[in-house]
């Protein structure tokens, strides 16, 4: 199979789980009894809403045209997705969700990317090294990995926010920038927007690290173990050759071991940044969730889906370039 | 003589995304009853596709094979193995290591077509038939005995169902050659049962069988008795594999 | 002589206890030599082959000893040592799994220019041609030189790693069973091969390990028998083959199948029982339990002595 | 080298990682029945600091720490307890079948294994919690057990299918055995380590999903867990007022449940798999 083949194979099936995942996202709250969607509905009988917010569920039911039968519902759903139409939310009246996830979006990814790359880096570096060295260095460093990544995102994020943010005074607590700042491409709101940003970035490193340093280590601790290790050593090849080699290979299953973490990055990030008050989409949803604002739940929830899909496929289509076993089809793809 | 098994065409194929490879071409033969006969084949030559068809382990998608004169899908499955049994090269997988080798042996006997009244006592019969000591290993799991101990369990079994046919898929490729001939002994020991031996080394099969099969990419090409399949060989390939078999006597390379 | 090992002893170190896998094994090589290691399964076998090199991966421990290779000790090599000046150069190896052991990521190219680097200083053009003559040498195409392993059929994988293990011209090359994987036309490709380069003088000698005796007979000047991580007999080929001294040997040879040579069916001769555990001290001959010929005289240490220009770990001599 | 052996000699993360988890579970579980102190009762005045009648302080609503911390750890295991049994259950059957029988059937349940898990589990689980209005222990565990089965499922096919091919279970075969009977004597067995490595993941999945999910907003409503009191502590914004005793309690209470059961199963890999342990 050659790469062209494989990236469009690949292509289609991240075609067809966006499908179903959207598809999950529109069925799943009409099947419970008692969901939002009824529940919009029937307070709109009800008359208790005040007059504004009466207006605001009967843009809700038009948009999502929720007096037509369900496979219409559904039709208008996709169209309205694909248009990037995501809805008005409830509590932010008249404004759009795609709007509201417009502004928060750059907040979310400028702080995951960065921060997800760096601690998979660094990560995977101490976890080959730990594997190499063995002895003192790995003892030490695998229980505390262990540690670090037996603790959740938030219970960590908490503690960095009460230590350095709280206690020591070092970086503001919360938020993205200052309420005095004005924002600006001026040196003084760099400074204060990085002051922000260095606590959930640190934290989000952090647990990012301990988790991929552990796969790393058992993967290089494989790999160290394969033939071709050996044989490179009876042909008198230099440590930092081998360790180049056992690197390259066991970074391989650490991309797909990327792509699968992702969701519980995602999910570990979302609450770093409500624990921080980060005005990205993860405090956006803390607050629409507390708010029944559905419109924006459902957009954001959407919006994340497809940034995940994406990045995987992305992660893919580099494992695919990476490895020749997948260009010589010889690889089962996971 | 009397045939037991026989082949009429048997082909497989498998679809392997687009492509089609097709491990057993029309392979048409006849196995007669009380026989040893061999199949000779490199790895990749169909060989294990054809001993799967034959267990019924894999569907035919051509042709048709017969035991004892009847269709094999006639039979039903429990029936089939009451008549056709196998060995098998990996005497580190061969048993389950969860349960002791008696209890392995009593789920052997539920398939043989002797029922007996003292099941213990034949399970004894049977392994002291292998040379092995019954108080012995009757309690240890297989993971506690050496390859060529469970090699010759693998044989007990045999003795125990008594199938008409065996199929013993390289029975001895993977233990040490010293080993070998004791294992090959007890092959020859089963009188009664017709036995197909599956193997890449020509020597083996030479030294054991009655005739011989040659298979290659998934056609049986030759066919014959061992000497005068070594003597005069039809096919090139055979002449070939004949060449290739390492010689004690002459120059070989 | 090229090549001298003294009472070699390595163990593999477990939690669960010592395994003893080369056991006070003590032979030389002679330049122009090709020395067989013949023995079954777990004998210690691949074990010496990475002890002769003097690399212990853990848990692999060298016990005592000592490697001469040119009348150097081995010993007084470090690891990096050894690695830049002996490995790849002057003694080289060719492994038992050929399927696995081209790093899966690399070109063939790649792997080539690499053990040039860890060795010398030449330009990249160069390596390139060194490289190309080598595999040409061997019959394989240029094109091989841009392939990844996963694209190399079997017998093809373990050419081109005789093609590497061979780039340097190795004095000394250690061949570890290096067609155990293959089908026998492709084994008789790669055993051609190999002497093809031997005779043109790439490698001046040669120790190749074979669980099959019979590959030894057409490859080896002298054979060394190994039995329980040590050796029980070493001697000249021809004389191996037409009279055994040890009873051990005595069965691997009469193991020996071939076509045309049709035995009488019962009279292949077997041995009963298996190998000692080599994680239990034994101070009397390891052969004792297996041994067809054995009586209570034997129980006790037998030592590798001279007998009729061959050294035999057995003193019952010629009436076995 | 056999099994008995390597399992016998005491592998010193599983023992250490059994031992906190153990101590961790008989005190939330042996308490609670004999505490006079509901747990959801306010009693002292908001965020008062640690004191002999509060050895933990209060939290926002004035309750007890102390209380709340050992009845959330009896609710957080609970809930990790059903959720990874539930989600351990479902990812071996699939996995099982997946893996053993090969051909079509592992095509389909490969291709909806890997599509739920590229999908976030935290997604659904909002999409699904979002429409429950109350959420009771059982409903929340069932919801966290039905989404977090698929990389269970990949790590027992990959299994089974490396089994697929032993000789033993071709034996079976031949003995006549039936499929159900294969599974369970041929299959299972071998697995049986396997499938103990990923509960105690999923238990601990189960036990961090929950808190997640509490501090969204969407924990069970009617009980208070570790995430619940967590969820108070930010809402009230505890780091910030400096009332460490709200959320360090309930975040150490996860943070060791989870290190102590990665720590065993970490433990039981290298049991498994000896080269692991830097010997091999």
């Amino acid at each position: 199979m050659s790469y062209g083949k494989y990236v469009l194979r690949k292509g289609l099936w991240y075609l067809l789980t966006f499908f179903i995942a959207t598809t999950l996202v529109f069925i799943i709250p009409r099947l419970i009894p008692g969901n939002p969607i009824s529940a919009i509905v029937a307070q709109m009988g009800s008359g208790v809403p005040s007059e504004s917010m009466q207006r605001v569920y009967e843009s809700f039911i038009r948009d999502y045209g929720l007096d037509k039968p369900v496979v219409l519902q559904y039709i208008d759903y996709m169209k309205n997705l694909f248009h990037g139409e995501l809805g008005i939310s409830f509590s932010l009246y008249p404004k759009g969700v795609t709007e509201i996830i417009g502004e928060a979006l750059p907040w979310t990814l400028a702080l995951q990317i960065p921060a997800i790359l760096v601690g998979w880096i660094l990560g995977n570096l101490l976890g080959a090294y730990a594997a190499y060295k063995r002895g003192k260095f790995d003892k030490v460093l695998f229980p505390v990995s262990l540690l670090v990544s037996a603790m959740p995102y938030y219970v960590l994020a908490i503690l960095m926010q009460y230590i350095f943010g709280v206690y020591l005074g070092w970086f503001p607590p919360s938020g993205g920038y200052s309420m005095s700042a004005f924002p600006s491409f001026t040196f003084d709101f760099m400074v204060d927007i990085l002051s922000h940003y260095t606590l959930p970035f640190v934290s989000l490193v952090a647990v990012t690290i301990g988790s991929q340093a552990i796969g790393m280590r058992e993967m290089s601790i494989y790999e160290l173990n394969t033939d071709y290790v050996n044989y490179s050593r009876m042909l008198g090849l230099e440590d930092r050759k081998i360790v180049s080699y056992i690197f390259r290979n066991a970074m391989l299953p650490q991309i797909t071991g990327l792509a699968i973490s992702f969701g519980t990055m995602v999910g570990g990030s979302i609450i770093t940044e409500i624990v921080f008050g980060y005005p990205g989409i993860g405090t956006w949803l803390f607050n629409a969730i507390r708010q029944n604002d559905y419109p924006l739940i459902q957009g954001i929830v959407l919006v994340i889906t497809i940034t995940v899909l994406f990045a995987n496929f992305f992660l893919d289509i580099m494992y695919g370039f990476l490895d020749p076993r997948i260009k010589a089809g010889e690889m089962e793809e996971g | 003589m009397e045939k037991i098994f026989e082949c009429v065409d048997l082909c497989k194929t498998f679809q392997k995304g687009r492509k089609r490879i097709e491990a057993v071409k029309n392979a048409s033969f006849s196995i007669g009853k009380g026989e040893i006969i061999s199949l000779v084949g490199e790895s990749g030559s169909g060989k294990s596709t054809l001993a799967n068809l034959m267990l019924r382990f894999l569907k035919p998608t051509g042709g048709e094979a017969f035991l004892d004169g009847k269709k094999i899908e006639d039979y039903r499955k429990k029936e089939y193995w009451k008549k056709v049994q196998a060995i098998f090269q990996d005497p580190f997988s061969s048993f389950n290591d969860f349960f002791s080798v008696k209890k392995i042996l009593e789920r052997a006997i539920k398939i043989s077509s002797y029922p007996s009244p003292d099941p213990e006592e034949r399970i004894r019969e049977a392994v002291e038939a292998v040379n092995i000591r019954y108080e012995e290993i009757c309690d240890k799991k297989p993971f506690e005995l050496s390859g060529g101990q469970k090699q010759r369990l693998m044989i007990a079994r045999i003795y125990l169902i008594k199938p008409e046919l065996l199929i013993a898929d390289e029975p001895t490729s993977m233990i040490d050659a010293v080993l070998r001939a004791g294992i090959l002994e007890l092959l020859l020991k089963l009188r009664g049962t017709t036995i197909m031996l599956i193997t890449h080394d020509l020597a083996l099969a030479y030294y054991i069988s009655d005739r011989m099969l040659i298979m290659q990419n998934g056609r049986i090409v030759e066919e014959g008795e061992p000497q005068k399949i070594l003597e005069a060989p039809e096919h090139p390939y055979t002449k070939k594999l004949i060449e290739d078999v390492p010689k004690l006597s002459e120059e070989w390379l | 002589m090229m090549l001298e090992v003294k009472d070699l002893s390595a163990s593999y170190v477990l939690p669960e206890g010592e395994i003893r896998a080369v056991d006070d094994v003590s032979f030389s090589v002679d330049e122009g030599e090709i020395l067989g290691i013949a023995g079954e399964s777990g004998c210690g076998k691949s074990t010496l082959a990475f002890s002769i090199s003097f690399l212990f991966p853990p848990p692999l421990r060298h016990v005592g000893g000592s490697v001469l290779f040119n009348g150097k000790d081995l010993k007084n090599f470090n690891d990096r040592e050894l690695r830049k000046e002996i490995l790849g150069t002057k003694i080289s190896y060719v492994p038992q799994s050929s399927m696995n052991s081209l790093n899966p990521t690399r070109r063939v190219k790649d792997i080539a220019f690499d053990i040039f680097r860890a060795h010398m200083d030449i330009s990249e053009k160069e390596m390139y041609e060194r490289a190309k003559e080598r595999l040409d040498l061997l019959s394989l195409p240029e094109s091989v030189l841009n392939m990844y392993s996963v694209e190399l059929s079997g017998g093809m994988k373990q050419r081109v790693v005789i093609a590497l293990s061979t780039l340097l011209g190795p004095e000394l090359l250690i061949a570890d069973e290096p067609t155990s994987a293959l089908d026998v036309s492709s084994q008789r490709i790669v055993l051609k091969e190999l002497k093809k380069l031997f005779k043109d003088g790439v490698f001046k000698s040669m120790i190749i390990i074979s669980h099959e005796l019979i590959i030894l007979k057409h490859l080896a000047h002298r054979i060394a028998i190994m039995y329980a991580g040590e050796l029980v007999e070493v001697g000249e080929t021809e004389r191996i083959f037409k009279e055994p001294l040890h009873p051990y040997t005595k069965a691997l040879i009469g193991s020996v199948l071939e076509p045309g040579k049709r035995v009488e069916r019962e009279k292949i001769p077997s041995l009963p029982g298996a190998p000692p555990d080599l994680r239990e001290k034994i101070t009397w001959c390891r052969f004792y339990d297996r041994c067809p010929f054995a009586d209570e005289k034997c129980k006790r240490k037998q030592e590798l002595v001279e007998r009729d220009g061959r050294l035999v770990r057995c003193e019952r001599g010629k009436d076995i | 080298m056999n099994l008995k052996k390597r399992a016998g000699a005491l592998n010193k993360k599983l023992l250490i990682g059994a031992i906190i988890f153990f101590v961790i579970l008989i005190v939330s579980f042996a308490y609670p029945p004999f505490s006079k102190r509901d747990p959801l009762e306010m009693e002292g005045m908001m965020f008062e600091p640690p004191s002999s009648l509060y050895p933990l302080g209060t939290d926002n609503f004035g309750r007890d720490v102390l209380t709340e911390l050992i009845f959330g750890t009896k609710t957080s295991i609970t809930i990790g307890f059903i959720a990874g049994s539930i989600a351990t259950l479902i990812g071996t059957t699939i996995g099982v079948f997946a893996g053993y029988c090969g051909g079509n059937t592992d095509n389909i349940l490969n291709t909806i294994t890997n599509i739920f898990l590229v999908i976030p589990p935290i997604l659904i689980l909002i999409v699904i919690s979002v429409s429950i209005q109350s959420r009771s222990i059982l409903i929340m565990s069932l919801i966290l057990g039905i989404t977090s089965w698929p990389w269970t499922a990949r790590a027992i096919r990959a299994q089974a299918q490396s089994l697929r091919n032993r000789e033993h279970i071709k034996m079976a075969k031949l003995n006549g055995e039936s499929l159900a009977e294969i599974i369970a004597f041929e299959v299972l067995p071998y697995l049986a380590s396997y499938i103990v490595m990923a509960f105690i993941l999923q238990v601990s999945t189960g036990i961090l999903n929950e808190a997640a999910m509490s501090m969204l907003g969407l924990g069970p409503t009617d009980t208070v867990s570790l995430g619940t009191m967590l969820e108070w502590a930010l809402l009230f914004e505890s780091a910030r007022i400096g009332a460490w005793w709200a959320f360090i309690p309930p975040g150490l209470a996860i943070t060791m449940i989870t290190f102590s059961l990665y720590l065993a199963n970490s433990g039981m890999d290298e049991i498994v798999n000896p080269r692991l342990r830097g010997v091999v």
